[in-house]
């Protein structure tokens, strides 16, 4: 498993993460380099289903981050997406979806540092888990299913 | 070919079971986790069901997957290439079980698929199929397959039809050279026919099919469609559970380069089916789609395929969470 | 072509026409040399046009049976394919299946008057017949053309009608809908079955091939019946959604009729014998 | 039950409403929904045991709308599928009458959407006892069970969306699946392609859900899908103390929110 490099995909607000990210970047700050940032204008518009076509598509982690409550650039944008994403927890909860394998944050575009901690705890806590071969193999299956007949 | 009559001993009937399956895929029928019946690849015979009346799907996906594969393509900036799939790598397959109903419908389905221009795909999977028919023992409400010229021992469509005996044994039908290989092949397994009666249900017949048709061709406009169809809520259970409803979809789906061309079962029921890109859609309410269901079969494909679209299965009934009785609607019909 | 019926043959994107902002007109040769030599059509007859990930999508083919080599399609941006379509660029790839349907019976319309009548984007369905008739123009008497848009920049074909509006063997008549014209518009000025009327051209010996929009097919049939056409007289084409251009796939069905079989082309007094459903 | 056909008559022969949608028994015996405009046949209503039905699916239906103003007959799950439908402006609370049925199956006098209202709120708005007890066997399961478990439950879809048709909440006339720019579920039906449609309804029904388990009961395969919408109508309930389908001013759960809602897991 040493050879291992995780996936991650990071959904982040323009706002905020991004921004933080960003000042990551100039701080010099280093994090691991596994995470693809995609960059939305609010967490409000990330989609649970974008989620699931990260997995669908090959990511062993994901991470979704924006503005802290109360910080958002179209007010209340991160409460829906908080709410949003409680229901989401628990549906993946109940059928059987690792959420270890997503981190959900909040972080400023002061927060550089902390972009980093999220991303670095991220990789590592995949890292341990290895590469998500159950959601892999679901994939999987349904391809195997689609040619069985050929 | 002219039939000829078998007997199997219900002893005999595992070792043809596991002659069948050495060295081909079968498709039987088993009682899955949750009491309904389904039809399985290559299950063990201890699991294979003799006592079904009608499994909750039909078995025309032996010959009309779900999902079929057209081809596979790739894209670069400009360029696409088409790969083509291996018709030939169709696997062979056993239908064990299938009762005369189901076994009628590839007829049926072969008139939709093969029609003016040959789809290769359905033809060369029912090239492929061999069909042990099994005779209705069982019989329940929904089943008219005497109301559309079939009956509980219909041979249309099966290579082997076995019917059981009163004492447990099974008679088998030869019915084509397909089934007379398997006998020659090993003839240990069938005897001379005794005299055994047959046990065999008895279906009522519920309505006189040539009457719907003839009323059918004038009741295009009749208000019967909209006061019975007002329960229907516009799923595809009734066309997907169906042996003989072969609308189909094609979507292509790409992953990163690479995609492929596919068919997948679709249904005259669903509001979208007809609707065009500007807006306008030929039948815009559930009566409309009602109508076309109920005309495609009895109206339509006697007259363009010369065969009725419909093998009295009874699935579309007994499946349609709002009652929707397609015998009682054509029993109705028949006197409108 | 392998006995894959659903497979499409390869084409090249040879020339891009941008008709009007959401209208284009693709010029496609065939990829493979065999393919172009066996293949054939006849005026009327349409394809499924594809790009692969996205789908497939029908349209008549536009170009005349007497011009070879290639064939044209013109669609309108209207949904995934066509978006799609519209996203390609000269020497792109995209397939199409075809040709399907049945044709317009010019050989029964030798030695007649040609009316044709069309608004907006049912130019092109008729174009094909159109040119093929232009082609053999000693065949017919004489050819009357009338073609509506809602305004001047919808108007497609915009350098072929200058050509059809320049020959003395056929005329011409281009309107738009009141309040779609620019100071320098020539034409009419009114909905089609006015201009029609106006024109009032005669029906005798003719027949009128008729392509629109549902409510200039509604207005423009009585305008046909004062003039003294007969239903029998009148052609027209049918849409409606397809999948597999061949009688399989189950959704173009008009009662009996599958437009993809027995259409698009049914003349008036087919139409008549149709339930209402297209 | 008499005192729901005489209500059903008089409501038909003064023509307060001009059509009764209620249940019936079909030839075969099979209770189905019943569309009564003619008071004369308002004695086939039945209202049974058998009577499942979620009949709020047809408040939105065009050809049941056309016949005129309705009269449906409505036990606690169609009462609060009506509430919704009012809260979601599908319907208005005018041009409905609510033949209301309590839990002992007796008629209610629900004189107006306050009084139902009312009802409601003293009823039990929890899940069905029969599916407390299934939410309760898998949630004792590992997540890998769980994960095993939807896997093989929807590997047997075949996108027929009766569940999708059956559900009164259900009512957008183009829905996520049938969007095709992007398309975001499969159009074929595979294992993975059902599971994220079982996800995306379960999700576009969160705080909507009123755990009728119509979907569930519809689904010609035998799919508990309900026990989705079902478990997050307990959680909604969990996080946001409330239930759907209980006032006529709701708003869902996922178009609101609270500026202190409680959750543990964002960092």
């Amino acid at each position: 498993m040493s050879d291992f490099e995780p996936k991650v995909v990071a959904f982040v607000c323009n706002w905020c993460t991004y921004a933080g990210a960003d000042l990551t970047g100039t701080s010099r700050i280093k994090y691991a380099s596994n995470v693809k940032i995609i960059r939305f204008p609010c967490t409000g518009r990330i989609d649970f289903m974008l989620l699931l076509k990260a997995f669908a598509n090959g990511a062993d982690g994901i991470i979704v981050s924006g503005c802290h409550p109360n910080d958002c650039h179209y007010t209340s944008g991160n409460f829906h997406a908080k709410r949003r994403w409680i229901m989401f927890k628990e549906l993946m909860d109940f059928m059987g979806v690792d959420m270890n394998r997503i981190t959900f944050s909040w972080v400023s575009a002061a927060e550089g540092a902390k972009w980093a901690d999220v991303v670095n705890t991220t990789v590592t806590r995949i890292r341990e888990l290895g590469p998500y071969l159950s959601y892999k193999e679901l994939v999987n299956r349904s391809v195997e299913e689609e040619v069985k007949n050929e | 070919m002219e039939t000829t009559g078998k007997l199997i001993r219900k002893q005999s009937l595992e070792k043809l079971y596991n002659l069948l399956s050495a060295n081909r895929k079968v498709y039987a029928p088993v009682i899955a986790d949750d009491k309904q019946v389904e039809y399985k690849y290559n299950p063990d015979f201890k699991d294979v069901t003799f006592d079904h009346i009608r499994s909750t799907l039909s078995v025309k996906n032996v010959v009309f997957p779900k999902v079929e594969n057209l081809f596979y393509y790739s894209n670069t900036k400009t360029e696409s290439t088409i790969t083509d799939i291996d018709i030939n790598k169709i696997p062979e397959v056993v239908l064990w079980g299938a009762h005369p109903c189901d076994t009628a419908a590839f007829d049926i389905l072969r008139s939709i698929f093969c029609w003016d221009i040959k789809d290769e795909f359905f033809a060369k999977r029912l090239e492929k199929m061999l069909v042990v028919g099994l005779s209705c023992h069982l019989s329940d409400e929904y089943c008219f397959c005497t109301s559309v010229d079939l009956a509980p021992n219909s041979q249309k469509g099966s290579d082997i039809l076995l019917t059981r005996l009163q004492n447990g044994d099974y008679q088998a039908e030869i019915l084509t050279e397909k089934g007379n290989g398997i006998v020659t092949s090993s003839p240990e397994l069938f005897e001379s026919i005794s005299e055994e009666k047959v046990s065999m249900t008895e279906v009522k017949q519920k309505f006189n099919h040539e009457q719907v048709t003839a009323k059918l061709a004038g009741a295009f406009e009749n208000p019967f469609w909209v006061a019975n169809s007002l329960r229907c809520i516009g799923c595809g259970a009734c066309a997907y559970v169906c042996p003989t409803c072969a609308c189909f979809d094609i979507q292509d789906e790409t992953k990163g380069k690479n995609g492929k061309r596919y068919r997948s079962w679709d249904s005259c029921g669903f509001g979208l089916f007809t609707l065009h890109t500007s807006g306008h859609n030929p039948r815009q309410v559930q009566s409309q789609r009602w109508r076309q269901r109920i005309m495609h079969k009895f109206s339509y494909m006697p007259e363009r395929n010369e065969s009725l679209g419909c093998v009295g299965c009874g699935r579309c009934s007994s499946g349609c969470p709002v009652d929707m009785n397609i015998a009682e609607q054509l029993e109705a019909l028949q006197n409108i | 072509m392998s006995d894959n019926i659903y497979k499409p043959y390869l084409m090249a994107i040879e020339q891009i026409i941008e008709e009007t902002p959401d209208v284009k007109t693709f010029r496609l040769k065939f990829k493979n040399a065999d393919d172009a030599e066996q293949f054939s059509f006849k005026a009327g007859q349409f394809g499924e046009y594809s790009v692969f990930g996205e789908g497939e999508s029908t349209f008549c083919v536009a170009s005349s049976p007497t011009r070879k080599g290639y064939i044209e399609c013109t669609f309108r941006k209207a949904g995934r394919v066509t978006n799609a379509l519209a996203n390609l660029e000269e020497g792109d790839t995209v397939g199409f299946r075809g040709p399907f349907g049945n044709t317009f019976p010019i050989e029964q319309w030798e030695g007649k008057n040609l009316l044709y009548i069309a608004g907006g984007i049912a130019l092109p369905p008729m174009r094909c017949v159109i040119w093929n008739t232009i082609d053999l123009r000693d065949k017919y008497k004489d050819i009357t053309i009338v073609y509506g848009a809602r305004s001047v920049s919808d108007l497609v074909y915009k350098q072929e009608l200058k050509e059809w509006d320049e020959r003395p063997d056929i005329k011409l008549i281009t309107t738009v809908d009141p309040g779609g014209q620019t100071p320098d518009w020539k034409g009419e000025i009114g909905f089609v079955p006015m201009v029609l009327e106006k024109a009032a051209p005669s029906s005798e010996n003719t027949v009128a091939i008729l392509c629109g929009p549902p409510v200039m097919i509604k207005f423009t049939m009585p305008v046909l019946k004062k003039l003294g056409f007969q239903d029998k007289d009148i052609y027209t084409t049918l849409e409606n959604r397809m999948k597999c251009g061949f009688g399989k796939c189950g959704r173009c069905n008009v009662g009996k009729i599958f437009v993809c079989k027995d259409g698009p082309v049914f003349s008036y007094e087919q139409i008549l014998t149709l339930p209402e459903e297209y | 039950m008499n005192s729901l056909i005489t209500r059903a008559k008089e409501l038909l022969e003064n023509k307060t409403v001009q059509v009764v949608i209620g249940y019936e028994a079909g030839p075969t015996g099979v209770v189905r929904p019943s569309f009564i405009t003619d008071p004369a046949k308002a004695d086939k209503l039945i209202y049974d045991e058998r009577c499942m039905q979620n009949l709020a699916v047809y408040l939105t239906k065009a050809e049941v709308k056309y016949l005129g103003k309705m009269a449906i007959v409505a036990a606690l799950p169609v009462m609060r599928s009506i509430m919704m439908l009012i809260s979601e402006q599908q319907i208005f609370a005018e041009s409905i009458v609510v033949l209301g049925i309590s839990a002992d199956r007796s008629l209610l006098d629900l004189a107006d959407i306050k009084v139902m209202q009312g009802y409601i709120e003293k009823s039990d708005l929890g899940n069905p006892a029969k599916d407390k007890e299934l939410l309760a066997e898998l949630n004792k399961l590992s997540p890998e069970e769980r994960f095993a478990y939807w896997q093989k439950e929807l590997s047997k879809c075949i996108k027929c969306y009766a569940c999708r048709q059956a559900c009164p909440m259900c009512y957008c006339t183009r829905c996520t699946v049938e969007v095709n720019q992007p398309q975001w579920i499969p159009v074929q039906s595979n294992t993975h392609g059902n599971m994220e449609w079982h996800i995306l309804r379960a999700m576009h029904l969160a705080g909507r859900c009123i755990s009728c388990g119509e979907c569930g009961r519809v689904c010609p395969v035998g799919i508990p899908c309900h026990l989705l919408t079902m478990q997050l109508s307990d959680q909604v309930y969990n996080y946001f103390k409330v239930h759907a389908g209980t006032s006529e001013k709701m708003s869902s759960v996922l178009s609101t929110y609270e500026p202190n809602d409680k959750e543990s897991f964002i960092i």
